[in-house]
């Protein structure tokens, strides 16, 4: 992953319309002067929120970028070093977030004393038990090669037409634990049959969705399964042959805040959660197409179901119905 | 006796201890929790182990895998080295970086760059090919067994090259011409003479081949799904990332089994050495001069060139062009190339932060690394059997464990109390220094070998200490050997990608760290030109230094008058 | 042994140089001669020994023969067929001009026993490999040959040097090539292995009949084994003859003085007539045998063996006589070795001690065994 | 020279050994005596030659004076003081021992220049480092020694043996030691410039005045340097003598064969007197000087020297003689060696040619050239 950094913003002050305890917050803040926080959410993206952040209070805001599995083992063995180089994570929502709670890694938000908190963030964005919210998701959908006719595809079981046989890259499910709840939503929706039958339409396996979206590009296949719009979109503004198809029905990935219980900059993460649940923050935050803001549901697919509605088929079933062990 | 403890050798000893203790100690912290509940020893992780899905083909995936491309590796290596080492097809620099030129390009880089080159439809090669020989896909397929041990190969060959290079220049030259005046042609000379005489080195190499082999992540990460492989070091990392927590018991487990090849391998390279069936013989007298291929020699140039080209060429070629389209482009269109990523990639301040922070580790890692295996070697050399085997054992075999496994034990054990390294550059010196020892000390054991002991006593006899002789006699009879084993520390560190996932953060941020964000974004273009500025950034620390470490061993000045 | 290894039946010679010629390109870049324009032949079942100082091209000489070394110009030929002939772009590798060779350091191969070491000519050589009994019976033979037939299964490095050597000359024996090479074969071990080996080596070229061509800096074993010597001097042949003929008539003041020890007297030629000549040295008239390239009137020197000298107290009779003082006398074994200080120069002259020990004495060389050479 | 290197005013041994022994473990585990319980000493400006086979323990014995080798027992001092004693725990490294030693492979260090080489001593010994002005006169000093001023600034590979050799020996020359110890430190060069070496190497000592312990295998260099002799076998010395006592009068058959050629006759002692002795051979009764450890009625050899005996075709006069026949007659430079056989004992036999062509010969030997030995 990588790392970026914002400079202090000059001049930025606490803003006029802000309450007592905002106030207080913005200027304990600011003595700290400082933010670093580790983001699931792409580069480009945590460079956006980080800067409008810092151009907003002043805090200079440094952040590293990690996959979600790296963010957990990073920020656990950090945090059981008892030296949490990060102020707070905002990353995937998966059974990593309650455990570190239980180990008391992290605060729960609602007692971290946010000014304002929930404010009029939508409840069933609200994760108490988990002592966090859904800030993001990021809906998975269907990345296609234009030239090979796979703008064609609408949803999910477009993709077992047999003239696409051999024309599907599969995002290799076994690399993270994320794809779970997404191939129990498929379940859900067609029956583990779909599996079968898309095993049997000999799918390639990549090992990520990135090289995946990159050989769809080159012409390799038609379809990537399941896709992530970001770098669909990315391609395609470089010119590739490249578009993203989002189905009706989809889940993705919801990325959360999380608060490092012994972080050295406490008051810049607490008011840097209060911006990404703030309606500006969030806006921020999901500015780019593939990213949903609980905000604004123009945003979300039609029918997004939650990763914590979508159990029930084990890793390892998905796994060999689809026939990758 | 009183005078066998020499300041020297306590310090030499308190350094081998400091750094089995910096192997060992981070390990034990990952390691022995999964293994103890309340106290007591649990062997559960050994029972979910047996119990893993498809344990019998993992193991016969990877076995083949690295098998394959170990051998492969051996005798590419060697007939490199032995053509560079002893017959007249050398051509100079050319020749002695050939090996290593691949090598430059960061693992996960390389196997992209043969993924795009590779591909069945779309790579680049393929339609290449396909002018010739029509069709829609194919001819190669590097998403296959062939393929995997291909790109491999030649991450494993610099080492083969290395050890074997030094080795060969131990030996008498007149055993090989011998075989030819005996009536065997060149090649026959080689399988029957050359590589037998070698064999301390070639277990040496054999070594390394199954440590690093079980080693590598990015290349079976990225090629391996496709072609259906199931391979070890990517099933461990996946048992350490999938869920939370990761089930550490069980990737060690798996671990267990590539402890015991290699194991098996140290031990029997150890029988090798100690074996007088290799003892050199006579010498007195030898010239090294090199063989005359006669008409064999314009093909084996041939060869050599075309295994440049076919190397480092075309991977990096494949990069640059991923980098000017933009993204990996079936057609290539000319007229669209541009420069974006490549300003991106130069403009980006983190990128040139990262650079600068690889380069310095990977100067400052090699040389202490490296000094380090020295004072180990050749104290090791001297020293008992059983306390040399212990000491290398103990510095030798936790980096076969996953780095990933390591690096979270390196958190633990310097990012807090009492030591408070987190997020410095200083635990990443720890950790790449502890992980690449084995590569360090097999490089300095060659070379260790290479310098007569009369050269050390005669410094005794002078009035020189330990030390003194160390300092002024060992360590630059050494260098040729060190620098080579340098060169090979500095690239891998610079680009290493396993250890800094971890270990690198907002202020020791180093390449391998960017290029992993930049792969995870899907952003091909700029990871294509990262790579190739990381590549021409090592290559021209490297460069020199081989050509300096090759022109001191190739002097009569390096030649030991025995 | 005679039936099993078929000989070539050679009239020509076994092996013919013409003009051989071999630079190197130093590390300072300048070229140097190693061998410059050698022409000699060898006859069938002859021992030529090259003789000279280290750096004179021996070693040069010999690979070039061999085809390890490429020659810059010049012709080689090995059993009447040519196989270096730049003229012709002929260049034989070593694999198939059918020689052996034997090599300084032994270039036994550790990782192969005795056995294998030994057969591995017999299975390399191109056309025919022999049948794995033909293989162990020639083998066999080899290693009784040189004496040492129950080492068969051992490995060289459990070998002392001696054994080692034989195993050496095992291999290079097998083949039963007509012609064999040696570097310097016996200059690695133990004088008093060396005299042995030496005598057996002799013993067995007698019996096998194979033409040798030997290199050495030891002027004894030159003299022992060579039917003719090749005195060689900075990459060119400087005298070749027999050994008697090199050590007692040198052609040279270099070959006498690389041949054995040689006093010298630096005078003018008075008179040269038939095969004597005189010459005036500081202490008076010299007459002595006359070498090759003498002319009256020219710098000459005489030269003489210490062992021709005679000591005495007395004056003794004879034409050439000077007086000398005794510097050091060293027991040397076999004799007395004494340096000498005879009119300004220096001497060495063994005798057995019968002389006595007076300091000043009289030095006297018949005439025959003073050699008069050009300066 | 003598102002600036200071040599140690002794008059103790200046190395003594007492009871020196060393095992050394086989590849197979089976324990080696290298040396085998060695005492000897050696006196200020003496040369004690370690004479003896290939792996008879000279290297060992050297390296254990040396401290390069830790001895399994026994006592080493050095200018009177112990410098290993395992009664009192006491070994003193190599770098506290205050002597020199010169290599057999010169070990000269290839990355360093010729004066570096040479002032490595110099700057390396404890206690008082001399300044840089100093050091350089020295090193100069010990260059101008050797021969080779104009050499400083040349590395060692890109020299010729003999002048590697002049380096190394410069290089033990340079701290003034008191004692020197040599590890064959001529064996690597051609028998001219050895020969040249040997003698400069003489000088040398005569002129410093060091004492020295000498390896080597060569009877000719032992003789010539050689204040003593210490015959070596399998780890113990046989006898320990001035060269002509070990070449005239040597104290068993193995040393009369080591040093020399010796010729032997087996027979039966027939009586003792003095230091004459009578031994029945096959062929007669031979008469000589009676050797020790001699006893009537056993088993005895008479051993002669190939210089000592006479070839004649007429029968001699005198007690020792017998008849033989010729087998080969061989030119070796200084003499002709005639390998005779005589009443069924081979023999070798020196002589000037004189004595004519003849197969059947008589051979005769003085009694003072016979030498009488226990079998
Ligand atoms: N490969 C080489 N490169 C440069 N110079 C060489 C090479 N081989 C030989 N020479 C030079 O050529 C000359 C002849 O060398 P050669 O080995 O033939 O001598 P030699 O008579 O065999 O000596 P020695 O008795 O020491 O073996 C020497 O001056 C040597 O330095
Ligand atoms: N490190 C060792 N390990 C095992 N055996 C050894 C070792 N060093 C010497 N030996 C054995 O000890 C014996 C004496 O060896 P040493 O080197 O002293 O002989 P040497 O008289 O110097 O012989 P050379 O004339 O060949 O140099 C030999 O049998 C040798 O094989
Ligand atoms: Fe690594
Ligand atoms: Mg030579
Ligand atoms: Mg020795």
């Amino acid at each position: 992953a990588g790392c970026g950094s914002s400079g202090t913003g000059g001049g930025a002050s606490v803003p006029a319309d802000a309450s007592p305890a905002l106030r207080t917050l913005i200027e304990a803040a600011q003595k700290e002067g400082e933010l670093v926080w580790y983001s699931v959410p792409a580069e480009n993206i945590a460079k956006a929120v980080s800067d409008d952040f810092t151009a907003k209070y002043g805090i200079k805001v440094k952040f590293i970028r990690l996959t979600s599995s790296d963010l957990a083992q990073r920020f656990a063995a950090e945090a059981e070093s008892g030296r949490p180089a990060a102020d707070l994570f905002v990353g995937s929502y998966t059974p990593f977030v309650p455990e570190a709670l239980g180990k008391g890694w992290t605060v729960k938000l609602a007692e971290a004393n946010i000014p304002d908190f929930p404010g009029g963030f939508p409840d069933k964005y609200l994760l108490p038990d988990a002592g966090t919210a859904v800030v993001q998701v990021q809906p998975t959908g269907i990345a296609v090669n234009t030239q090979q006719g796979g703008d064609t595809i609408k949803d999910w079981q477009d993709i077992l037409d047999p003239k696409w046989k051999g024309k599907i890259i599969l995002v290799d499910p076994r690399t993270s634990a994320a794809y779970t709840p997404f191939w129990n939503l498929i379940v859900k929706e067609y029956g583990e049959e779909y599996l079968t039958r898309l095993k049997a339409q000999q799918p390639v396996v990549a090992s990520g969705a990135a090289p995946a979206t990159q050989q769809l590009a080159a012409g390799e296949a038609a379809i990537v399964m399941p896709g992530v719009q970001s770098i669909a979109d990315d391609l395609k503004g470089k010119g590739a042959p490249v578009g993203f198809v989002q189905p009706p029905a989809s889940t993705g990935p919801e990325i959360v805040p999380g608060l490092a219980a012994k972080a050295a900059h406490p008051n810049a993460a607490r008011l840097f959660v209060h911006y990404l649940m703030s309606a500006e923050g969030n806006r921020k935050l999901n500015a780019v197409p593939g990213s949903g803001s609980p905000l604004d549901p123009a945003t979300l697919p039609a029918r997004y179901t939650f990763n914590r509605e979508l159990s029930g088929t084990p890793a390892e079933r998905i796994t060999s119905l689809l026939g990758l062990t | 006796m009183i005078r066998r403890l020499t300041p020297f050798q306590v310090a030499g000893t308190l350094l081998a201890l400091a750094l089995g203790a910096l192997a060992v100690y981070p390990l034990a912290l990952v390691v022995a929790r999964p293994f103890v509940t309340g106290g007591r020893l649990d062997l559960a992780p050994i029972r979910d182990t047996l119990a893993q899905a498809g344990l019998g083909t993992l193991l016969w995936h990877t076995a083949v895998v690295v098998g394959g491309s170990g051998l492969a590796a051996m005798v590419i290596g060697s007939a490199l080295a032995w053509a560079n080492e002893r017959t007249d097809a050398r051509m100079g620099l050319l020749t002695d970086v050939v090996p290593l030129v691949p090598f430059l390009l960061p693992p996960i880089a390389g196997a992209i760059g043969w993924s795009l080159l590779g591909s069945e439809r779309s790579g680049y090669l393929n339609q290449l090919l396909r002018l010739g020989l029509g069709g829609t896909q194919g001819p190669i397929d590097v998403h296959s067994w062939y393929g995997l041990i291909f790109v491999y190969t030649i991450y494993q060959v610099p080492y083969v090259f290395m050890i074997v290079s030094a080795g060969l220049r131990n030996t008498d030259a007149a055993m090989e011409e011998q075989s030819r005046v005996s009536g065997a042609g060149p090649l026959r000379t080689l399988r029957r003479i050359s590589l037998p005489a070698v064999r301390p080195s070639l277990g040496a190499a054999g070594l390394l081949m199954v440590w690093t082999g079980f080693g590598l992540f990015s290349i079976p990460a990225i090629l391996a799904p496709q072609a259906g492989l199931d391979i070890l070091s990517v099933r461990v990392v996946q048992l350490l990332s999938f869920t939370y927590p990761p089930e550490t018991g069980v990737a060690v487990s798996l671990n267990l089994v590539v402890m015991l090849v290699v194991t098996l391998v140290w031990y029997a390279q150890t029988r090798l050495l100690r074996s007088t069936r290799t003892a050199g013989l006579g010498g007195r007298g030898a010239r090294a001069r090199p063989l005359r291929l006669g008409r064999w020699r314009g093909p084996v140039r041939g060869l050599i060139v075309a295994y440049l080209a076919l190397t480092s060429v075309l991977p990096l070629g494949a990069l640059v062009l991923v980098s000017l389209t933009g993204f990996w482009s079936g057609t290539v269109d000319w007229t669209r190339l541009n420069l974006d990523a490549v300003v991106r990639t130069l403009t980006d301040t983190a990128t040139q932060e990262a650079l600068v922070n690889s380069l310095l580790l990977g100067v400052v890692c090699a040389t202490i690394g490296v000094l380090a295996a020295a004072v180990v070697s050749v104290l090791v050399r001297r020293s008992g059997r059983a306390t040399g085997m212990l000491v290398d054992a103990a510095i030798k075999f936790p980096p076969t464990l996953s780095h990933l496994v390591i690096a979270v034990g390196f958190v633990l054990a310097f990012s807090g109390a009492p030591f408070h390294l987190g997020g410095t550059l200083w635990i990443l010196v720890l950790a790449y220094v502890s992980l690449h020892m084995p590569q360090a000390t097999t490089a300095s054991d060659a070379a260790a070998g290479q310098v007569a002991p009369e050269l050390t006593d005669a410094s005794r006899i002078s009035g020189a200490g330990q030390a003194r002789t160390f300092r002024r006699i060992t360590l630059p009879l050494m260098a040729p050997g060190l620098l080579a084993g340098w060169a090979l520390l500095f690239v891998t560190i610079a680009g290493d990608i396993s250890a800094s996932a971890i270990l690198a953060g907002t202020d020791n941020e180093v390449v391998g760290f960017r290029i992993l964000e930049v792969f995870a974004n899907g952003d091909y273009a700029m990871l294509g030109a990262i790579s190739v500025l990381l590549t021409l950034a090592t290559s021209l620390v490297v460069l020199p230094v081989t050509w300096y470490a090759r022109r001191r061993g190739a002097s009569p000045l390096s030649r030991t008058q025995l | 042994m005679q039936e099993t290894i078929p000989r070539r039946a050679t009239t020509t010679s076994v092996v013919r140089l013409d003009g051989v010629r071999k630079h190197f390109r130093r590390a300072d870049r300048t070229l140097a001669a190693a061998v410059d324009g050698v022409s000699l032949e060898v006859a069938p079942a002859e021992i030529l020994v090259l003789l000279g100082p280290s750096g004179c091209g021996k070693t040069t000489l010999l690979r070039s023969i061999a085809g390890l070394e490429r020659p810059d110009a010049g012709l080689v030929e090995i059993g009447g067929r040519a196989v270096f002939d730049p003229a012709r772009g002929l260049d034989v590798p070593p694999e198939r001009r059918g020689l052996s060779m034997m090599f300084q350091s032994y270039a036994l191969w550790p990782h192969m026993s005795v056995f294998d070491n030994v057969a591995y000519p017999l299975l390399s050589r191109r056309g025919g490999r022999p049948g794995r009994d033909e293989v162990a019976a020639r083998v066999g033979e080899a290693l009784e040959l040189v004496g040492i037939p129950e080492l068969a299964r051992q490995h060289p490095g459990e070998m002392s040097g001696g054994q080692q050597q034989r195993v050496a000359l095992a291999r290079a024996l097998v083949a039963g090539d007509g012609l064999i090479l040696f570097d310097e074969p016996l200059s690695n071990v133990d004088a008093k292995v060396r005299e042995r080996l030496r005598v057996e080596l002799l013993a067995m070229q007698r019996r096998l009949g194979f033409a040798a061509v030997y290199v050495t800096h030891d002027q004894t074993e030159a003299m022992e084994l060579a039917s003719r010597i090749a005195v060689m001097r900075e990459g060119r042949v400087e005298q070749l003859a027999p050994p008697r003929e090199i050590y007692d008539r040198p052609a040279t003041r270099y070959v006498a003085g690389f041949v054995g020890i040689a006093n010298e007297i630096p005078g003018e030629v008075v008179e040269v007539s038939g095969d004597r000549a005189v010459l005036r040295a500081p202490f008076g008239a010299l007459t002595g045998v006359a070498g090759p390239g003498l002319r009256p009137g020219a710098a000459g020197v005489a030269v003489w063996r210490p062992e021709h000298g005679r000591m005495s107290e007395g004056e003794p009779d004879g034409a050439n006589r000077w007086r000398a003082r005794r510097r050091i006398s060293m027991f040397a074994g076999p004799h007395l070795e004494h340096h000498l200080d005879g009119e300004g120069l220096a001497c060495r002259l063994w005798s057995d001690g019968s002389e006595g020990e007076a300091e000043e004495v009289w030095v006297s060389v018949t005439p025959e065994r003073l050699r008069m050479l050009p300066a």
